[in-house]
């Protein structure tokens, strides 16, 4: 059903866990799918310096979660917002047609992520 | 060091019984005829057709000239529905079926809906059962057919068929019953039960895939869902698949004489499992009832963690489980049953389904209860919906 | 001394090919997984599907995803009959077929004619070929569907399909052909011929029974038959029946293959037999077509005797055959494909079918010439239609 | 299909043949059916001296008279009449459901040659 890219970032993700005070947090998902994402960034002078995922979903959810992490980490954010959907597939080598949509969670998820990221920092910018 | 692999989805489909192969095996390549010539290639097989059509109708309690074979359980199913349907629609219009049946059930009702016929989907208690009030309170004047399901594939929950048979004929309604999963599990005998119409499916008791049953008591009124040649009475029309035939035969008489000793050894070791995932792992749930339930279903729900990551996870250990029923682990919703029970969407998600079967040992029991803990351990710290609290205590 | 026994009754259902046989196997007992389920027995028992799907696809010169696995021939001409007729009935209630289709086909059509639909009959001509020109007239603006059989299973006439084809495309009208009697016998490529509906069963090629391939070009309109789980793309429904869709992939696949070196031995193991008949028996006619006619088929009428007593004496003899379709040798009625041909009730009675297959010989061909004469001329001799003259000369 | 008795009779009709000259002759079924049956009586002192049969038909038709003839052979005209199909089925041991109209026919068959005999025996008292 999976590559084995796939299996091998089920079997072993990638940035897994919660960045306590993360700079930028982003769920996207919800139970009812039966997926939920949520991400957690560091970021210093515009680049993902850090990077951690929580995934509720299957086996390519947490594959796309977790390529999703490598790809993005040590990026600048505008590099970061150019992910899509279809880069994080192709990076998995495929995806089975109706798990596509995992990898639209990925993309949404590190959008979500940095859109908190960046509402934060104007609160800041304009608290401070 | 071979991994070893532990089949536990028996509900999904079973291996062909080595009894049972023995027996199927002739008939492909030496007694090939068609049972339809009168040579002796076609009567080799003919009697071989009658003889497996014995040991079913003795299974089941039945009479030969009211056992029908059919490509599948599914194909026995929407015969008896739309057969019947259609040849009583002149009575009325009207079928009461179950919102947990099986898609076979479901989707030939769906159908019918859109050719004029109304369906009632009785709900379930948190068990699966149905209320025998809410039936009776569902029948009409136009109600035409009961069709309610044995036991079910998911949650392994048993209805109480005998006293939905007396409801039925109380109000001269015929009652189909899909028992393509009791069957096997529990003691069928169709004239006790007083039910009209039941499926049965080969390939769930040990039997070939490919083959099913529909019991047929003598003087329904049905319609044929295949036409064509003069197969099956003139009732289900196909060249014979005389080796299926005999497979079912086989697999019906074994399942039926080692039912007592099956269902003891299955109960013991379903036991086995359940109490050692109670134990083992917290925030679990029993899905189905705690006693009317198939002898060989486990079916929990794991709170936090999605039914196919588990599914991969126990596969690379090498155990074969199933979350749902076989059909819809393919699919992205969850199971209409487990929602039918009121399980919210994720706890729905997160089922695993265990069944049982001959093949397996108190070893591969020990063996999962072994595996499991650390796997759904791992899934729920990936997950966002669950916290590990420091203490090692488990908190929402 | 064992008896020979000479099976010529191929079309009537054939021997599964060791080769199938041992592709087969293993999904019974080893790699019995479920299709559908997600685990490595389940991955197995889907990758061998797919390989199976890309086989007969293959054969067939048709895309995989155009490839659906059935119950059998008849589910097939029954599903590709009643799905295109329900799904299209918006645009048309009106069927064109012939007289000389198998039962699968016409009880399919009665069945419609009962629910509101109209069906044309076409005739044939003596030799069981349709009229172009008649079909072309009996299109009407209400006509949905053209089902016309590739080649006959009585008396091996084929038809014109590529020319059907294209008469029907001109018109906008579905092309569904009856196949099962051509594959292996004779090329088939559906984009070539331009069908839309092709069905075929893998029992009368070397496969098993119980199984059978209906071909749907993308994009046709056609309902459900049978109604159920998501398998086979949600198009029919039931757990596949896995060892024989390996069995019919690997079936097609030897067919296909050995088509060209298969045909010619067939046909001159046929043509030795037809000519040494009409040699050796007086009072036969050749059933069917001179030249455009199945490379296996044998259909001789014997005046003055009767089928039946014909069989069961070459049965005495280890001959297999058949008297008219497999399916209606059970019945009194005389074959409706002789009637079509214009034969009296009583020739039809005395027809007679060889079907040659893989395992005849010439030997085999041969002992038929030595064994058939006598057991002729014995019930010739029993039947009061027949006077034999003292000179030894046959008259009537 | 057919039990030995039955394949006995088919494979070994017994009073196979015509009588020339017959005192009776009886003809029944027809083509369009797949049966006829044609009997040939001798009758002497009322009493069946030497019956023959000719059968287009099924083994069951050829098997049905050729017990039928059996039967009736040396038996007086009043007893050949009480043979009734049933009798028939049961000398040969049982036939099955779709082949129990061959008996019917046997029956018919000596019934309508006794009737010819007896129109012809009338016919020759009468000019006698
Ligand atoms: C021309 C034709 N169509 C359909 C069928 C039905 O196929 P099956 O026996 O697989 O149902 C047959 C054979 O019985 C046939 O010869
Ligand atoms: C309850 C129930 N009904 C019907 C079916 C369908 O049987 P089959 O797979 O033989 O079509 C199944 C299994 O898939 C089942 O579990």
């Amino acid at each position: 059903m999976y590559n084995e890219t796939v299996m091998e970032h089920f079997t072993n993700p990638r940035n897994v866990g919660e960045i306590e005070d993360a700079d930028g947090v982003g769920e996207v998902g919800s139970p009812q799918c039966g997926d939920i994402m949520k991400i957690f960034l560091r970021i210093e002078d515009n680049i993902i310096k850090d990077i951690k995922f929580k995934t509720f979903g299957c086996a390519s959810a947490i594959a796309s979660s977790s390529i999703m992490t490598e790809m993005v980490k040590g990026k600048t954010i505008e590099e970061a917002l150019s992910l899509t959907n279809r880069d994080v597939v192709d990076a998995l080598g495929g995806l089975p047609a109706p798990k596509v949509h995992c990898s639209v969670l990925a993309e949404e998820a590190i959008r979500a992520a940095i859109e908190d990221y960046r509402k934060k920092s104007e609160g800041t910018r304009n608290s401070g | 060091m071979t991994k070893r692999r532990v089949y536990v989805d028996n509900a999904a489909t079973t291996p062909v019984h080595p009894q049972v192969m023995k027996e199927m095996l002739p008939y492909f390549t030496q007694y090939y005829g068609n049972p339809s010539s009168i040579h002796s290639f076609g009567r080799q097989a003919k009697h071989a057709m009658d003889k497996a059509r014995e040991r079913v109708a003795a299974a089941l309690g039945a009479a030969t000239d009211e056992v029908f074979f059919t490509g599948s359980g599914t194909e026995a199913d929407n015969w008896a529905v739309k057969g019947v349907a259609f040849a009583n629609k002149g009575r009325g219009n009207h079928i009461i079926t179950t919102k947990i049946e099986h898609h076979a059930l479901l989707h030939t009702c769906q159908y019918l809906e859109k050719h004029g016929f109304e369906v009632t989907y009785l709900d379930v208690d948190e068990y699966g059962r149905i209320s025998l009030k809410q039936l009776n309170e569902a029948i009409k004047d136009s109600t035409i057919l009961i069709s309610i399901m044995f036991a079910n594939n998911e949650i392994g929950t048993i209805q109480p068929v005998g006293e939905i048979a007396r409801i039925a004929k109380e109000k001269g309604i015929y009652f189909h019953t899909d028992a393509v999963q009791a069957m096997g599990n529990v003691k069928i005998d169709v004239k006790e039960i007083g039910v009209d119409l039941l499926s049965i499916s080969a390939h769930k008791i040990m039997g070939p895939k490919g083959i099913g049953v529909l019991y047929i008591r003598k003087g329904i009124r049905i319609d044929n869902l295949v036409h064509g040649g003069a197969q099956e009475r003139r009732r289900r029309s196909g060249t014979e698949n005389v080796a299926a035939v005999v497979g079912m035969g086989k697999a019906a008489q074994l399942a039926a004489e080692n039912l007592e000793q099956h269902t003891k050894r299955m109960t013991s070791l379903r036991d086995r499992l359940i109490d050692g995932i109670i134990e083992r792992i917290p925030h679990v749930k029993l899905n189905g009832h705690p006693t009317e339930r198939l002898a060989n279903n486990v079916n929990f729900s794991f709170e936090f963690v999605e039914g196919e990551a588990l599914l991969l996870s126990l596969d690379m250990a090498g155990i074969a489980a199933s979350s749902g029923s076989a059909c819809t682990s393919g699919s992205l919703d969850p199971s209409h049953v487990l929602l039918a029970i009121g399980l919210s969407h994720e706890t729905a998600h997160g089922s695993l389904r265990m069944t049982l079967g001959e093949a397996n040992t108190e070893e591969d029991i020990d063996y999962i209860l072994e595996q499991l803990p650390p796997i759904a351990n791992r899934l729920r710290e990936l997950s966002p919906l669950f916290k590990q609290c420091e203490g090692g205590k488990v908190s929402v």
